[in-house]
């Protein structure tokens, strides 16, 4: 607990609200994420998980309030903030026409990233073998992976995972638990929405937003 | 008055066809796009209380659920 | 948690000082276009060259100024809205759109209607009446824009984009049609083109260009209302309002 | 994990990965093209052939075709990044968004606007453009195929989240490209006539400066809409 009062706060939202088609999906929400922290947002289909994630990433603008990245408006440190930051939407985010290797390459060097061995982070995820194998030939676990490779091989604080363990089989899963806790460890966060039960990762490391379906 | 009489007017010096064509289809999109501003008011109130009704319906059968 | 809502939100304020402000409007425009349009038509001088078919000047004009003074209220609404977020500016620039291209249309017809006594056809490719036909299609990209969104915050913001981006070509568009024309029709005349205007003329023109301007804002007023009710429907006032007013 | 990328590299990342996935997908680049040579043949078909006809007019055919032919390849430009995610990537990579799109439209313009300039000559022969003409017809058309690729992406980025494009599409962006038009037009017929054209090339140049500038900014801010 103590512990919790030191760290640093990550990312903060004030007062979020976010309204789609005259629908209020969440209002007045504000949270603060610390270094360290694993938080999965929950709630039933349409309350507007994915909207959460995705304002958080500043892919959406919300319709009243705001993200806040050490202390300021993401809009107007995007590159910083950007720079400490890994989203994984639903969408992959991985071209078919590229093979694993070339997909890898792409998404880390976009991130900045230069001399890395993408065959041996391919290797992590168990896709050795399949470098040279076009993305649309994978199936849909091992393409799910080659998207979620560059969680291997970055140093972004704030991980935003919509979904990781989709199509992900239970050894995957737990790989992923193991990676998000070490993850936490090194000082960084995660926020994700999920469906599934996670085993490694104990409801007492886990903390949870809630968000209800509302009608209004 | 510039013109003598009132048959005069509305002969416009033999272009009445143009002169009244113009002001017509002036006046008449005028007049439609007013009308049609005027009753999207209540056009918008009536979805509105439509969307309320449906929202009573879905809060009640989740409620007996 | 709720408290945002009830609170006297900037919405409501903007739909009340409208419907305070819409009588005034609506009945200056009426008074001007009336008084405007008769004097123009029936106590205007006779002009000794183009005869009474000239009369048409009393709309054409206005029409074609303030189909142009239109997009430019248009488009500065959506750039407050896209770049402080206001979001009342958005709702600004949605209503006035249909009521510019609606002006614009009647400024082609005018002038069409005019041509055809003139110039002895209903169409020229002159550069006035072609640059009136390419702000039409501006336009219309951006109703249609705005309307081919299902998230209207979105489509304010597109729509947007894209009026701001059509004010910056409008200019460019212009001086290459007016240069493409005169490349082409080395001399043609003019029809607003008068080296004299007498005052009886002029007068009622300059009326008739206010009154327009009076009621292009009484219309985006109109417009303006449903707008923010439509935008609004999970504010407690709206709901209160449809209500008591929108059941059948 | 060191993080070195200058803008540089990251402009050629881009345009290395589209102009890669392109050459696995040949049907994207020779389908406008194709539509290109086809509308223009159509043209002597519809006014008949006679080669005083076709002078006169095949300046304005050529370009009206390329107009359209450049609309219609750059419906995908963004399609099928926004379809598979890698656009929301994009949009949140450390890089600039403008310097990445305008990776996109530069191999975008490779792959579909240096063919087009190549395959007019041949199809000005078809339309029997006068012989001084064809060094205006390719400037012009060198220098203003990437302004109509410019602000063509913008009314891209502004639908490429809608189902409806197409229609909209040429709504939005064919009065753009009019200026084009008209002085690209103008100068093949000046030089038709062995006057100078330089005016007209200028104007379509400082156009293309502009578009540089300014586009990637607006098609920036559209995606980040379309996105949302």
């Amino acid at each position: 607990m103590v512990e919790q009062l030191k760290a640093t706060t990550l990312v903060s939202a004030s007062n979020l609200t976010c309204i789609r088609e005259e629908r209020i999906l969440f209002d007045d929400l504000s949270f603060e994420i610390t270094e360290g922290e694993i938080v999965q947002i929950e709630g039933p289909n349409g309350a507007g998980k994915t909207s959460l994630l995705r304002i958080i990433a500043g892919l959406s603008r919300p319709y009243a309030g705001n993200i806040n990245f050490k202390g300021e408006d993401i809009v107007r440190c995007r590159d910083e903030y950007n720079d400490e930051l890994l989203y994984l939407g639903h969408l992959a985010g991985v071209k078919s026409e590229l093979t694993a290797e070339e997909n890898l390459n792409f998404n880390l060097r976009l991130c900045g990233y230069d001399g890395f061995d993408s065959r041996e982070i391919l290797s992590k995820v168990n896709l050795s073998g399949f470098e040279d194998a076009l993305a649309g030939h994978l199936s849909a676990g091992q393409h799910r992976r080659t998207a979620l490779a560059r969680l291997w091989h970055t140093n972004c604080k704030i991980w935003l995972l919509d979904e990781p363990f989709t199509a992900i089989d239970k050894k995957g899963v737990e790989e992923l638990e193991h990676l998000f806790l070490a993850h936490a460890k090194r000082g960084g966060c995660v926020i994700l929405t999920t469906h599934q039960d996670m085993g490694v990762i104990s409801d007492d490391i886990l903390r949870k937003i809630s968000l209800d379906y509302r009608f209004v | 008055m510039q013109f003598d009489s009132i048959s005069e007017f509305l002969n416009m010096g033999g272009y009445a066809f143009y002169v009244w064509l113009a002001y017509g289809v002036t006046f008449f999109s005028l007049g439609t796009l007013v009308a049609l501003s005027v009753r999207q008011k209540r056009k918008v109130l009536v979805e509105i209380a439509k969307k309320i009704q449906r929202e009573e319906r879905l809060k009640e059968t989740r409620s007996t659920k | 948690m709720w408290k945002w809502l009830h609170s006297y939100a900037d919405p409501e304020r903007a739909y009340k000082l409208s419907s305070t402000l819409l009588p005034w409007f609506a009945t200056l425009a009426i008074a001007f276009i009336g008084i405007g349009t008769i004097w123009g038509l029936g106590f205007a001088p006779t002009d000794y060259q183009q005869g009474d078919s000239y009369r048409i000047i009393f709309i054409h004009v206005p029409a074609a100024s303030m189909s142009m003074a239109a997009y430019m209220g248009m488009a500065t609404c959506s750039f407050i809205g896209l770049v402080w977020q206001i979001k009342s500016a958005d709702w600004a620039a949605a209503s006035i759109a249909p009521i510019g291209a609606v002006i614009t249309f009647i400024a082609l017809v005018t002038g069409a209607t005019w041509g055809k006594p003139m110039w002895g056809t209903w169409w020229v490719w002159d550069a006035r009446l072609t640059s009136e036909l390419v702000l039409l299609f501006l336009y219309l990209g951006v109703i249609s824009l705005y309307a081919s969104f299902e998230d209207k915050v979105l489509a304010a913001r597109a729509s947007g984009i894209l009026a701001i981006v059509g004010v910056i070509n409008i200019p460019i568009i212009k001086y290459s049609v007016d240069w493409w024309s005169s490349l082409h029709q080395p001399s043609t005349i003019r029809i607003t083109e008068k080296s004299t205007m007498s005052t009886d003329m002029l007068y009622p023109l300059l009326i008739n260009i206010f009154g327009f301007g009076l009621m292009i804002a009484a219309i985006t007023i109109v417009r303006f209302r449903s707008e923010i009710l439509a935008r609004n429907g999970m504010r407690p006032w709206v709901r209160e309002l449809a209500k008591a007013e929108g059941v059948k | 994990m060191k993080k070195g990328i200058s803008y540089t590299q990251a402009f050629g990342t881009v345009l290395k990965r589209d102009l890669q996935i392109a050459i696995r997908h040949r049907g994207d680049i020779f389908n406008p093209l194709l539509f290109f040579v086809l509308v223009v043949t159509l043209f002597p078909l519809g006014i008949g052939p006679e080669p005083q006809v076709l002078t006169r007019v095949a300046p304005g055919i050529i370009w009206v075709a390329a107009l359209l032919a450049s609309m219609l390849s750059l419906e995908r430009l963004f399609k099928a990044d926004y379809v598979d995610g890698s656009l929301e990537q994009m949009l949140l990579s450390p890089q600039p968004l403008p310097l990445m799109v305008l990776a996109k439209v530069l191999a975008h313009w490779i792959l579909t606007g240096v063919p087009l300039i190549l395959v007019a000559p041949l199809l000005a022969v078809l339309l029997h453009l006068e012989s001084n003409s064809y060094g205006a017809l390719i400037a012009t058309l060198a220098l203003g195929t990437p302004v109509l690729s410019l602000l063509g992406a913008i009314g891209v980025a502004l639908t490429v989240g809608l189902h409806k494009g197409g229609v909209l599409l040429s709504l939005l962006i064919l009065p753009l490209y009019i200026p084009v038009l008209i002085f690209a037009t103008s100068a093949i017929d000046a030089a038709g006539m062995n006057l100078p054209y330089d005016g007209q090339l200028a104007i379509i140049g400082a156009m293309l400066i502009g578009s540089l500038t300014l586009a990637p900014f607006a098609i920036g801010a559209s995606l980040r809409v379309s996105t949302n």
